[in-house]
């Protein structure tokens, strides 16, 4: 592992944002931190940088202990949420800081800013001021200025929040490949899972001052280790009277259930292949979504949410259909138990 | 390596600090040592707000003769002020040589902190007070209130200018011979006279903390139509403003003796003593008499008050301070503290 | 993560940014030899004297009637500098108009000018003699050496605190606002009221305790204006010098004591206030 | 129509007040300074005394800048860059100046250095005056002026926030870099700023020194001190002379305040 956080606690007054948090990052993987606000990420990251101090616990980086190396020696790269950009200097001299601090030769500087504007694309813009780009240009400079003094890590604090949402799909592409491209370990905070999921090499996700979960995104999508996690990841429908869904029954100890649309399947009643499987429901609404339609409907008084292909066929408000559920994420005081549906098992099994 | 460094930032800069601070403070150091040099010395002579012209004059006559009897030059730096503000700076630290004030008592508050030695009193003739004045009644031209004497200041709609007595060494003359007068008239009682003073006092409708700040209210700032002056300051009015004011001389007034005294503590850390005693002796010389006479201050020489007669009313009936009421301490402590007359007359 | 900012994390090291010992060490040594020592020196003062007689010098009837002179004037300068101060602000932010600039430029004269060519000239200006003084006796109005006079003085000091209070609000708040008011149909004086006025109130009341605590205090422009007739045109300052001409150090102590706590609860009532302004002004912002 | 007449109204009451109340004070100094003509007004300001009083107080006024800047940028430093307990407290503590009396700021010094002061007997054994002196006169100065620039820099840094520092020392950058290169080419109409309003209340302040200072002719007496003075001297036209030569000083500061105030603005859009 190259960077390892063994049993972390922080707190600042009564407000615990770390509790014994503990993870690894082998090098080169690129680790997206995921969680809401005020779940501790950004304190991990900073914790990780020496912007804070851990109150316990130790951060390994490279396999040396860092916890006493001041945030400077440590050899970090970090690219600020706002940016922070230097703004009373030019392009070039935001990226050729770090290097002047350490006294590197002018030639050398000059070589390797070149070398992060290509890199970066924002050739032409070297005389520029901050205010005078726009965000796109700025989280690239960030970027470049981070990356200049050659660190081992990079860490990223919300690199995407302050841009506007048309590009930010366009630049998150652009940091993957270009971190792949530079094989630089990195960690990058996030609260949004869409850009952890499709950015990160593996994501942690964090609640309350805990790690959650730790592995690959279609890991954490299909199999959650919490309720948190269950509930956090893709879309989620909580469930509390799950046993009236066909299907499922209601097991000791675990109080709800979340069901995610692509878990429900409708058809026209007379379509039905799954009779013994599925149930009645009602259409209560029906939206566009651009790609797909979004349904509701009442099932024994239950209100799900289905996505319909656009092919498929045409429901309107009041139409019975017969939903199918695959499978849902039953939720106890701590873990998550995948079920699926008895009948279809059932059935299947009888068949074969 | 780093914390060592990181000390030593801080030591420069704290200390960067540390030595402005002793740069200020040493600033004075300096400057105190040419009053030793020999062939200059400088004294300081802290008085009041009126003596200014006096002393500038006096100033350049004593070095004249200091010069011719000592071949030393002589350099007297003057402060003028409100008498017991003055008196209280010296108290405070203000190293005045000699004390040139409006009152004995704000003198003898210096004794009190021993600053001046016991018995300052008895130091110079006439009780240590070169020059002495009077209150007199200034007013505006052609008297339209018909101001004769003290009963007419309280008449209703008078507006009477005076300072205020808790904080104005002429004030305090001001109230005690306005104190007199009342208790002359026939069947007077302390309390008819209290009665009068409220009613003079009802009448005020500006009291300056200093007599100087009275007179410009009075004379520049046009309030009221009767100011109680010093008699040198309403000479100095006229003077200024010729044809705007007329001095009434009331049948009886107070005999003002503003006293002089070297502060013996300061002049012997100066190492000022003689030339100290020297100036202020000098000052009841006759031709310091005389510049006191032209000053519109009355010379304590009978024979060159004489000079004066057309300038001073001589007729003027005068209680003193010691004969008439006690002495200051006494006087102070009846009419001038806290809870005493004169806070009592305000009390509604 | 706005918690995270409000307090102090309990390490050894204080952050990245250097310099916390060096600047905590300047700061508080600079404000310990000039602020912190000279105002506690303020009680050896007081040591030989007693509870009873600290009481009775503050409570004394002639010095609260100057409490009550100085705090009343101050209030209605203070308060009379918020009407003004309000409009000045509007013009100034709103409206363009020859001579603007030199009128933003005069704001901040009472600053600039000496306290005591202040006072003079005010002294001056409103006495009989005066050019406005003998303009208002013939209505038989007295200025100078009346609280009227003080007060005036007062609002002298206190404009450019009240202006300068609430210009940057007023700056900042969008015009877009007073539009979509107007596009609902509000009337200007209804928009003002409804709208613009309560997003400026708390800087108007800053200004105001500002203005307020300044006027108390000062010295130098009042005193000349001031005519120090017990019970009714006698400031606070005036007797704290009355009783030191009288050498009464406790007792002038004691009435300065007074005046300090007063400035420190203004003080931190505004800095209270402001900090709330903040945190609505910063609203959202945090994370 | 009726939003035209509001605006003049408006307008006019504004200017009709400025120049009620500020404008004309200004202009009775000037008059009244130059009422006895020419050769009095400068009779009056080219005094050995006004000189020497107004040389103290350029002093006074440049002593206390420097100190009060280095101050100013330490506290506003230590408040916006750091978090620690008891930042509200310390805020308020630098700001009591402000709002003290005058006449107690100079009181509280006689309490200390005077002869009545604890201090006294040391600075004795030492042969050092401080009040009625002129170290008294700077100590009151810089007392009555402490927060000036430090008020004007704490909300600039505030609003700045500290992303750009702690940015600059994560790359190994020491204090004074970040200090020269991050922090003060944003902060520096700011600083100048509050200099400007230092330097005006400096040079202006009068009630705090006429308690500390002893009214020593040519040795103590500041140029306010020295107008107040004169006043008392029935000596009116010198007195408002001296003054305007203050009046003058200040309107040139307005000036300086309003041009670096142009500049700020200039650089917060940025």
């Amino acid at each position: 592992m190259y960077v390892e956080l063994k049993d972390i606690d922080k707190r600042f007054g009564s407000f615990q944002a770390s509790d014994g948090v503990s993870f690894g990052v082998a090098k080169g993987k690129l680790i997206g931190l995921l969680g809401p606000s005020g779940s501790g990420k950004t304190t991990i990251l900073r914790m990780i940088a020496g912007l804070e101090a851990p109150d316990a616990g130790d951060i390994l980086i490279g396999g040396k202990r860092v916890n006493d190396i001041s945030a400077a020696k440590r050899g970090v790269g970090f690219v600020f949420q706002s940016y922070a950009l230097f703004r009373y200097m030019s392009v070039f001299d935001n990226i050729a800081f770090g290097l002047t601090v350490q006294k590197k030769e002018r030639a050398y500087i000059k070589e390797r800013v070149d070398e992060l504007i290509r890199l970066t694309g924002l050739s032409g813009l070297e005389a520029r001021r901050p205010h005078q780009l726009s965000g796109g240009q700025r989280q690239r400079v960030a970027f470049a200025r981070a990356l200049a003094p050659n660190p081992h890590l990079l860490l990223l604090d919300e690199p995407f929040a302050a841009i506007d949402a048309k590009v930010r799909k366009e630049l998150r592409s652009w940091l993957r490949e270009t971190i792949g491209k530079v094989g630089i370990t990195s960690i990058f905070v996030t609260h949004d899972q869409d850009e952890a999921v499709e950015v990160a090499d593996e994501i942690i996700i964090t609640n309350k001052g805990r790690v959650e979960q730790i592995g690959t995104p279609t890991d954490i999508y299909k199999n959650p280790a919490t309720p948190f996690a269950a509930e956090f990841i893709g879309e989620s429908l909580i469930i509390a009277d799950y046993g009236r869904l066909h299907g499922f029954e209601k097991l000791p100890g675990f109080g709800s259930a979340v069901l995610r649309p692509e878990f429900v399947r409708v058809v026209k009643p007379e379509q039905e292949p799954y009779p013994h499987a599925s149930q009645r429901g009602t259409v209560a609404e029906v939206l566009f979504r651009g790609n797909s339609l979004e349904l509701s409907i009442d099932v024994s008084g239950i209100r799900l949410i289905a996505y319909h292909s656009l092919d498929g066929d045409v429901f309107q408000p009041g139409d019975a259909v017969s939903v199918l559920i695959h499978r849902l994420f039953l939720l106890g005081a701590r873990e998550v138990k995948k079920t699926e549906n008895a009948s279809l098992q059932n059935n299947t099994a009888f068949f074969i | 390596m780093r914390v060592k460094s990181f000390f030593s930032k801080k030591t420069v800069a704290l200390s960067l600090a540390l030595a402005s601070f002793a740069g200020l403070f040493s600033g004075c150091v300096g400057s105190d040592s040419d009053t030793k040099a020999p062939e200059t010395i400088a004294i300081t002579n802290v008085s009041y707000d009126p003596t200014r012209e006096l002393y500038e004059q006096y100033n350049k006559l004593f070095a004249a003769y200091w010069k011719k009897e000592k071949g030393q030059d002589v350099t007297v730096t003057q402060s003028h002020g409100g008498s017991g503000k003055q008196a209280r700076s010296v108290l405070e630290g203000n190293e005045a040589d000699v004390v040139t004030l409006a009152l004995e008592g704000d003198i003898d508050e210096l004794r009190k902190a021993g600053l001046i030695e016991d018995g300052w009193v008895q130091e110079l003739e006439k009780n240590s007070a070169p020059y002495t004045s009077t209150i007199v009644f200034l007013v505006r031209k052609g008297n339209p209130k018909g101001i004769k004497d003290w009963d007419d200041l309280v008449k209703p709609g008078v507006e009477v200018i005076t300072p205020d007595p808790k904080s104005s060494g002429g004030a305090r003359w001001n109230f005690l011979a306005a104190w007199a007068f009342f208790g002359k008239l026939t069947g007077a009682t302390e309390e008819t006279q209290k009665e009068q003073i409220k009613a003079l006092y009802s009448n005020v409708t500006v009291l300056d903390s200093g007599a100087r700040g009275s007179t410009t209210t009075f004379v520049e700032n046009g309030q009221g139509d009767v100011l109680l002056a010093w008699e040198n300051e309403a000479f100095l009015s006229l003077k200024e403003h010729p044809g705007d004011f007329e001095i009434i001389t009331p049948s009886l007034s107070i005999l003002a003796q503003p006293s002089v005294a070297v502060v013996d503590a300061n002049a012997k850390k100066h190492g000022t003593e003689e030339v100290s005693k020297a100036y202020l002796a000098y000052l009841y010389s006759e031709e310091a008499q005389r510049l006191a006479g032209q000053n519109y201050y009355r010379p304590s020489n009978a024979a060159i008050l004489k000079e004066f007669d057309t300038t001073f009313d001589l007729q003027i009936a005068l209680v003193s301070i010691d004969g008439d009421f006690g002495g200051w301490e006494a006087a102070t402590a009846k009419f001038f503290a806290d809870g005493a007359i004169f806070d009592q007359i305000y009390k509604k | 993560m706005r918690v995270l900012g409000l307090r102090k994390a309990p390490s050894r090291r204080k952050g990245v940014i250097p310099g916390f010992g060096l600047c905590m060490g300047v700061t508080l040594s600079m404000l310990s030899l000039v602020v912190l020592i000279p105002l506690a020196s303020v009680f050896l003062i007081l040591k030989d004297f007693s509870l009873h007689e600290f009481w009775n010098v503050i409570s004394d009837r002639q010095t609260v009637a100057t409490y009550r002179v100085s705090l009343g004037c101050a209030f209605t300068a203070a308060a009379v500098n918020v009407l003004f101060g309000v409009l000045l602000a509007w013009v100034l932010t709103r409206y363009k108009f020859p001579g603007k600039r030199i009128l933003d430029g005069l704001i901040e004269l009472p600053f600039a000018l000496p306290t005591a060519v202040a006072g003079i000239a005010l002294t001056t200006l409103y006495s009989n003699k005066g050019w406005v003084g003998s303009l208002f006796e013939r209505m038989g109005v007295k200025i100078s050496y009346t609280t009227v006079g003080i007060t005036i003085a007062m609002i002298f000091i206190g404009i450019p605190f009240v202006v300068r209070s609430i210009q940057p609000v007023l700056e900042k708040l969008d015009a877009q606002y007073e539009e979509a008011a107007a596009i609902l149909g509000a009337s200007r004086a209804r928009t003002f009221f409804k709208v613009i006025l309560p997003e400026i109130l708390p800087a108007a009341l800053t200004g105001f305790g500002l203005a307020f605590a300044r006027s108390i205090g000062e010295y130098g422009s009042v005193v000349f204006i001031a005519g120090n007739i017990p019970y009714r045109t006698q400031i606070t300052p005036l007797i704290i010098m009355n009783k030191l001409e009288q050498f009464n150090y406790p007792a002038a102590t004691s009435i300065a004591l007074v005046m300090i706590v007063f400035s420190f609860i203004v003080l931190f009532g505004i800095h209270v206030l402001s900090a709330r302004v903040n945190k609505i002004a910063g609203g959202g912002a945090g994370g | 129509m009726k939003g035209k007449i509001t605006r003049w109204v408006l307008v006019g009451l504004g200017v009709l007040f400025i120049a009620l109340m500020l404008l004309l004070p200004l202009a009775a100094v000037l008059v009244y300074a130059l009422r006895q003509g020419w050769a009095t007004f400068l009779s009056a300001v080219t005094d050995t005394y006004a000189i020497k009083a107004l040389q103290l107080t350029l002093l006074a006024a440049g002593i206390t800048l420097a100190i009060n800047t280095v101050f100013g940028l330490f506290a506003a430093w230590a408040i916006t860059k750091f978090r620690f307990r008891g930042k509200q407290a310390l805020t308020t503590l630098i700001d009591i100046p402000f709002s003290i009396s005058p006449i107690v700021a100079g009181l509280v010094f006689i309490v200390v250095f005077g002869r009545i002061g604890w201090a006294y007997p040391l600075l004795e054994a030492w042969n050092i005056k401080i009040v009625f002196a002129v170290p008294g006169i700077v100590l009151a100065t810089i007392f009555v002026t402490f927060p000036f620039v430090s008020r004007e820099l704490i909300p600039l840094m505030q609003a700045s926030g500290s992303d750009e520092e702690t940015a600059a020392a994560l790359m190994g950058a020491r204090g004074l870099r970040i200090f020269r290169r991050v922090t003060l080419p944003h902060i520096k109409w700011g600083l100048l700023y509050g200099v400007i309003l230092c330097t005006a209340r400096a040079l202006g302040e009068f009630g705090a020194v006429s308690v500390v200072s002893g009214h020593l002719r040519g040795k103590t007496n500041t140029l306010p001190l020295h107008v107040e003075i004169l006043y008392s001297e029935f000596r009116l036209t010198a007195a408002f002379s001296v003054a305007s030569v203050l009046v003058v000083i200040a309107v040139l500061i307005l000036i300086l305040r309003n041009i670096v105030e142009h500049k700020l603005k200039r650089e917060e859009r940025l």
